[in-house]
C-alpha cells in the first residue's frame, strides 16, 4: 500500500465485513430486534479468537530471536504501567469520579482488548501490510499489569484494601491469559508444520468468525449506549480522547522499539484499547463498589466502537506519519 | 413416609459471583446446593451480568438455622454492593439426614 | 434477623411469550424478577415452544397482594390461549423494601 | 379469586435419568412438570453428571396424595443409587382442576 | 446440464448430503433416538444462515442493475399477496378448519422457508445451474407479506382484530428480516473484495453447516409426524397439494419476470415454501387461538419435508420445462 | 514414512496440535483456571465428529468389496467379545473390585472411544501414511458388543438382572451409533462427488474442531485426576496395561486380516481404546450401583490421556514392527 490518506484507510476499515456486522449490531437494537448470538456460542467463539490468535503468534514467535524481541517486550510493560496511570488522571479531568472508579477505568484502559486487536490485525491483513507475528505475545503481556495498577491505584482509596491474592489469581488463571499464553506455547511447539493441519480452521475461517462475533459484540455495545446519556459526555470525551493519546503513546513506543509501521500500529491499537472480558471480571470482584455501569459504559459503550470505527485505521495513519518522519519504510 | 422439614435458601446473584457463594455455602455447611443458570432485573438495574453470562440462581435445602446463618452473611458480604437477593421457604424431606 | 414475608409467584409459559410477560409484570409493579430456561409438558400438551426454545420459568417474590393481581393478569390475559401455569408460594426475606 | 392448595415436588437428579424420571412421573399421573437445566453438589459427590451435561431439576405442582406418592417412588427406585434428591413445598393455584 | 428428466433431478436430490442428513433425522426419531443438537448452537447456525445468504446476495445485488430488477420484485409482491389469499381458500376446500386456523396456515405457505431456499440454491449450484444473486433479495421480500396478508384474513374473523402495531414491529425486527436485510446491505457495502476475506466461513462451509442442520431439522419434523395422523388427511392434501400449485406460479411469475431457469426455479421453490421460522413466531403472538398442531403440522411436517424431498427437483423441472416451451435458455 | 522409531512416532504425536491443547486442558485445570468450552458447544462438536468421521467411512466404504471387508470385521467382533472378557479377568489382578465394578469396567473398555480413534486418524493422516477407509466401519461396529458382554458379566453378580431391552434400546438408538452408521449411510450414498460439496466443513476443519474438543476434554479428564489418587495405584496399572495388551491383539488382529500397517494400527487404537460417551451412560442406567467414580475415572482418567498421548503412536509402532516380521510393507 503507498502511503494512503486516512480517510481512505478509514473508509477501507468501514466497509470491511467485521465493521459492518458490529454496525448491523447497533441497528439492531436501535429498532428493538431479539436478535442475539447464543451465549455458549459466544463464549466457543471468544475462546476460539483468543486460542487461534494465539497460535497464530506462537508460530511466529518460534522465528523471533530474543534480541528482536526483548526491547518490544521492555516497551509494552512500560506501556502497561504508563497507560493506568495515565487513564486514572486524565479521567479526572473530565469526570468527578471517585479515586474507585478511577482506579477501575484504570484498570480497563491499562488492560487491552482482544477483539479490537484482532479486528485491527485482520485491517493490516487485508491490506497486504506486514506485522510481527509476536505482537501477540505483547498483547498476552499487556493485559494484565493495567489491571494490577489500577487495583491498586483503587485500593489505596478503599478501606479494607483488595484481596490481591483472591484477584490476582483470578486474572492470571482467567481464559484470557490460559488461552492467549498456551496457544502461545501450542504454536511455538507445534511450529508451521503442525500449523497446517489445522489452518483451515484457524487461519482461513478467523475473518468470518469474527464477523459473527461483532455482531453480537454490537448489540451488547448498543445495549450500553442509552447509559451513556446517564453517564454524562465527560465520560463520552474521556473514551475517545484517551485512546488517541495512547494509542500514539503505543505508536511511539513500537517505532521506538524497532517495530515496523504494522507493527507499531497493532501497539498503538492494544495501547487505545480497553479490556471488556478480563478487566471487567476482575474489577467487579475486586472493587464491588466500582459501578460497572461507569467501566463498562465507557469500555465497551464508547471507546470500543470508537476504535473499531475511527481509531483503527488512524492509529496505522499515527505510525504510517510517524514512521516516515523518523525514515522507517 | 416420615416427612422432615426443612428451610429452602434461594439466592439469585451475578454469576460472576458462582464460585466465591459456593465457596461461602461449604463453609456455612450447606449439605448441597443445586445451581441453575438465570436472568432478571431488579431494583438496582443494570450489571456486569449483560456481557458475563446473566444471573446464576442457587436453591439449597438444609436445617432453619443455617438457613438463618446463611442470609446473615449473605447480607454482610453480598447484599451491599452485588446483585443478589435471596429468599428462604419451607420444604419437606423424607431422609432428613440427607439434608 | 428480622424476616419479613413475602409471595414467590412461579410462573411457567411458552419461551415467545417473554418480552410480553415482562412487559406486564413491570406494569403490575414487579420490584424484580428471575428467569431461567426450561421444558416440559402440561396438560394441552405440544405447542410452538417444540421449535422455539421452549419454555420460560418466571420467579418473582412480592408483597401479596401484587401476587395476587399478577395472577388476574395472568388468567385475564394468557391462560386460556397460552402455554401458562403459575403457582403462589410463601417465602421471607431480610430487606423488606427492596421486595 | 379463587385460590386451590397444591403441593410442589421438586427433583434435582442427574440428566441421564431425564427420560426415565419423566416416564415414571408420568405413570404416577402427573398433570405436568417443568425441567430446567441445573448442575450441583450434595453429599454425595461425584458422578456421572460430570460428562454427560450436569443435573436436571423437576418441578411438579399436585396434589398432596400424589406428591407423596412421587416420593415413595423415588425412594425406591432413584434415591438409594442414583444422584437424586427431592423436597416438598406447599402453593396455591387458581385453575385447580389445571393441577 | 442438459435438460434432465424429473427422475434423474429428484434421485440427484436425493443422495445430496444435506437431504440424506434430513432423512437421517427422522430416522433417527423413529427409532426413539435421543439425537439432538443443541438449542443454542441450532440458534447460532439459523443466524449463519440467514446472515450469510444475505451477504452472498448482497454482492451479488450490487452488480444487478434497478432495471433487470424492479421487474421481479413487483412479481414477488404480487405472489406474496397472492398465494396467502390462495393458501386461505384452497385450505378450505380440503379442511373444515375455521377462518383464524386459516388465516395462520395462509401466513405460513404466503411467507417463505429460508432452509428449503438454501437447499434449493445448494442443488442448482451442484448442478452447474447458474440463478441471478438478486433471489436472497426476493426472499428478504416474500417473508414479510405474506404474514400480514394471513394475519388480516384471520383478524376479520377475530373479535378483538389484532394488535398490529406490535405484531409487526415483531416481524419487521425479528431476526429473519434483520440479518437478510443487514446482510444484503453488509454484502452490498463489502462488494466481492470484501466479501473474498469472509469467503472460507459463509461460502465454503455452507453446504456442510447445512447439513448439519437440517439432520436437527428432520428431528423436528420427525417429533410433528405422529401429529400429521392426528390432524388428518385433508392436511395433507393440503399441505403436499398447494405448494404444487404455489410453485407453478411462482415459477411462471419468474419466467415471466425474465429470470433464468434457475432463478424462476428458486421463485418457485420461495413461492411453493412456507415459513417455519418468521411466521410460526408472529401467528403465535397475533392468533393465539390459532392450533400450533395444525400450522407448524403442515408447514414444518407436511410441506417441508414434501419440498426438502420432491419439491425442489420438481419446481426445477418446471421452470426448465416451461423454460422451454417459451424458448428460453 | 521410513520405518521410524518409536521416539520420533511419540515425539511427533505429542507435537501435535490437538494433543497440546489436550495438555493446555490439563494445565487450566491444574491452575485452577475457570475456562470451559460451553456444554451445548462440546455436545454440538461430538456430533460434527461423529457425523463427519461416519461420513468420510461411508464414501470409503463404498469403494470396499465384502470381499475385502468380512475378515476384518469378524475380526473386529472376536476382539469385541474378547476385549471385555479380558479385561473382566484382569482387572482382578489388579484391583480388588466386586464384579459389578469390573464389568462396569469391562463395558467400557470392551467399547471404543472416538476422540482417540479420530486422534489417531489425524496422526496416521499427517504422518502420510495410508489406512483403509472402513476402518470407520469397524469402529462402529466394536462401539456396542463390548458394552453388551460387560452388562453381561455383571448382570450375573446382580440380584434383579439387568433391564437389557431398555438397555440396548438406549445403546443403539444413543447419538454416537446414530450418528457414526447414519454417517456412513450418507457417505455411502452420496459418494465422493457428494462429499466434495461438504469436504470444507466435515474435512478441511476436522483436525482445527478436534483441537478444541481435546482442549475441553483436557480438563474433564484433569478434573478426575484428584480421584486416580484416591481409587488407588491398582486402577492406574490396569488402566495402562491393559490397552497395551488390549492394542497388541487389536494389531495382531488387524495385520491377521489383512489390513494395511496403517489400518492395523488403528484397529490397535480401537481395541484399546475405551468408551467415555456411549458406555458410561448405559452402565449408569443398568448397573446403577457400579461406581462412576471408578470406570469414569479409570476411561476418561487414565486411559484416554495414556492412549493419546503415549498409546497412538505405540499401537502404530507396533503394526510397524509385527507389519515387518511378517513380510508387510
Ligand atoms: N423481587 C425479585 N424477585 C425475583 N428475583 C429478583 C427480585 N429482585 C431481584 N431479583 C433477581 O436478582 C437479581 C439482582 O437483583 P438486584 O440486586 O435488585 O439488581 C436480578 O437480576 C433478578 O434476577
Ligand atoms: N402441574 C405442573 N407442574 C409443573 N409445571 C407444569 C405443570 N403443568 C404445566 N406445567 C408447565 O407449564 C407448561 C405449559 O403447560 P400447559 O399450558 O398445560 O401446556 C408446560 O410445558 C410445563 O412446563
Ligand atoms: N441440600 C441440597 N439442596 C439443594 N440441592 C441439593 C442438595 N443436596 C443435593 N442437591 C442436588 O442434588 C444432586 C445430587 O445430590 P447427591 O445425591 O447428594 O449427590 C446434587 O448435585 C445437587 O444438585
Ligand atoms: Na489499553
Ligand atoms: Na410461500
Ligand atoms: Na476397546
Amino acid at each position: 500500500m503507498e502511503t494512503t490518506s486516512v480517510v481512505e484507510l478509514a473508509i477501507a476499515n468501514l466497509l470491511s465485513p467485521p465493521v459492518l456486522a458490529f454496525a448491523l449490531g447497533l441497528l439492531a437494537v436501535a429498532i428493538k430486534s431479539d436478535l442475539r448470538l447464543p451465549e455458549p456460542v459466544y463464549q466457543a467463539i471468544s475462546i476460539y479468537l483468543l486460542l487461534g490468535i494465539g497460535i497464530k503468534g506462537g508460530v511466529a514467535l518460534r522465528d523471533s530471536s530474543l534480541q528482536e524481541i526483548w526491547l518490544p517486550i521492555v516497551v509494552t510493560l512500560i506501556l502497561g504501567v504508563l497507560i493506568p496511570l495515565g487513564a486514572y488522571v486524565v479521567s479526572s479531568w473530565f469526570t468527578r469520579l471517585d479515586a474507585i472508579n478511577r482506579g477501575a477505568l484504570a484498570a480497563h484502559y491499562g488492560s487491552t482488548s482482544l477483539v479490537t486487536f484482532t479486528a485491527a490485525l485482520v485491517f493490516i491483513e487485508s491490506s497486504g501490510q506486514f506485522a510481527e507475528g509476536y505482537l501477540v505475545t505483547l498483547l498476552a503481556i499487556l493485559e494484565v499489569p493495567g489491571i494490577i495498577v489500577g487495583l491498586l491505584l483503587a485500593s489505596r482509596a478503599r478501606k479494607g484494601g483488595i484481596a490481591w491474592g483472591e484477584s490476582l489469581q483470578e486474572v492470571l488463571s482467567g481464559k484470557s491469559i490460559v488461552l492467549l499464553v498456551g496457544g502461545l506455547a501450542i504454536g511455538a511447539a507445534a511450529g508451521s508444520v503442525g500449523f497446517a493441519t489445522i489452518e483451515p480452521f484457524f487461519g482461513g475461517l478467523f475473518t468470518g468468525v469474527l464477523t459473527l462475533f461483532l455482531l453480537e459484540l454490537g448489540i451488547v455495545a448498543g445495549r450500553r449506549l442509552p447509559d451513556v446519556k446517564k453517564t454524562g459526555w465527560g465520560l463520552v470525551a474521556f473514551g475517545t480522547l484517551f485512546p488517541l493519546v495512547a494509542g500514539l503513546a503505543g505508536v511511539a513506543g513500537g517505532l521506538a522499539a524497532g517495530l515496523s509501521v504494522g507493527g507499531a500500529a497493532l501497539l498503538g491499537v492494544l495501547s487505545a484499547s480497553s479490556s471488556y472480558i478480563a478487566a471487567p471480571t476482575a474489577v467487579r470482584l475486586a472493587l464491588p463498589e466500582a459501578s460497572p455501569g461507569i467501566y463498562l459504559t465507557a469500555s465497551l459503550g464508547i471507546t470500543f466502537p470508537f476504535n473499531l470505527i475511527a481509531g483503527i485505521p488512524l492509529y496505522y495513519w499515527y505510525a504510517e506519519t510517524l514512521g516516515g518522519l523518523i525514515g522507517w519504510n | 413416609m416420615e416427612l422432615t422439614s426443612r428451610t429452602v435458601v434461594t439466592i439469585v446473584a451475578e454469576s460472576a459471583l458462582e464460585s466465591r457463594l459456593i465457596g461461602d455455602l461449604q463453609t456455612a455447611g450447606v449439605p448441597g446446593y443445586t445451581v441453575t443458570p438465570a436472568h432478571g432485573a431488579g431494583v438496582r438495574g443494570q450489571r456486569e451480568g449483560d456481557i458475563q453470562g446473566g444471573n446464576i440462581r442457587i436453591e439449597t435445602v438444609l436445617p432453619h438455622d443455617t438457613a438463618v446463618a446463611i442470609l446473615s452473611m449473605l447480607q454482610e458480604k453480598y447484599f451491599s454492593h452485588y446483585a443478589c437477593v435471596a429468599w428462604l421457604s419451607e420444604a419437606s424431606v423424607v431422609r432428613g439426614e440427607h439434608f
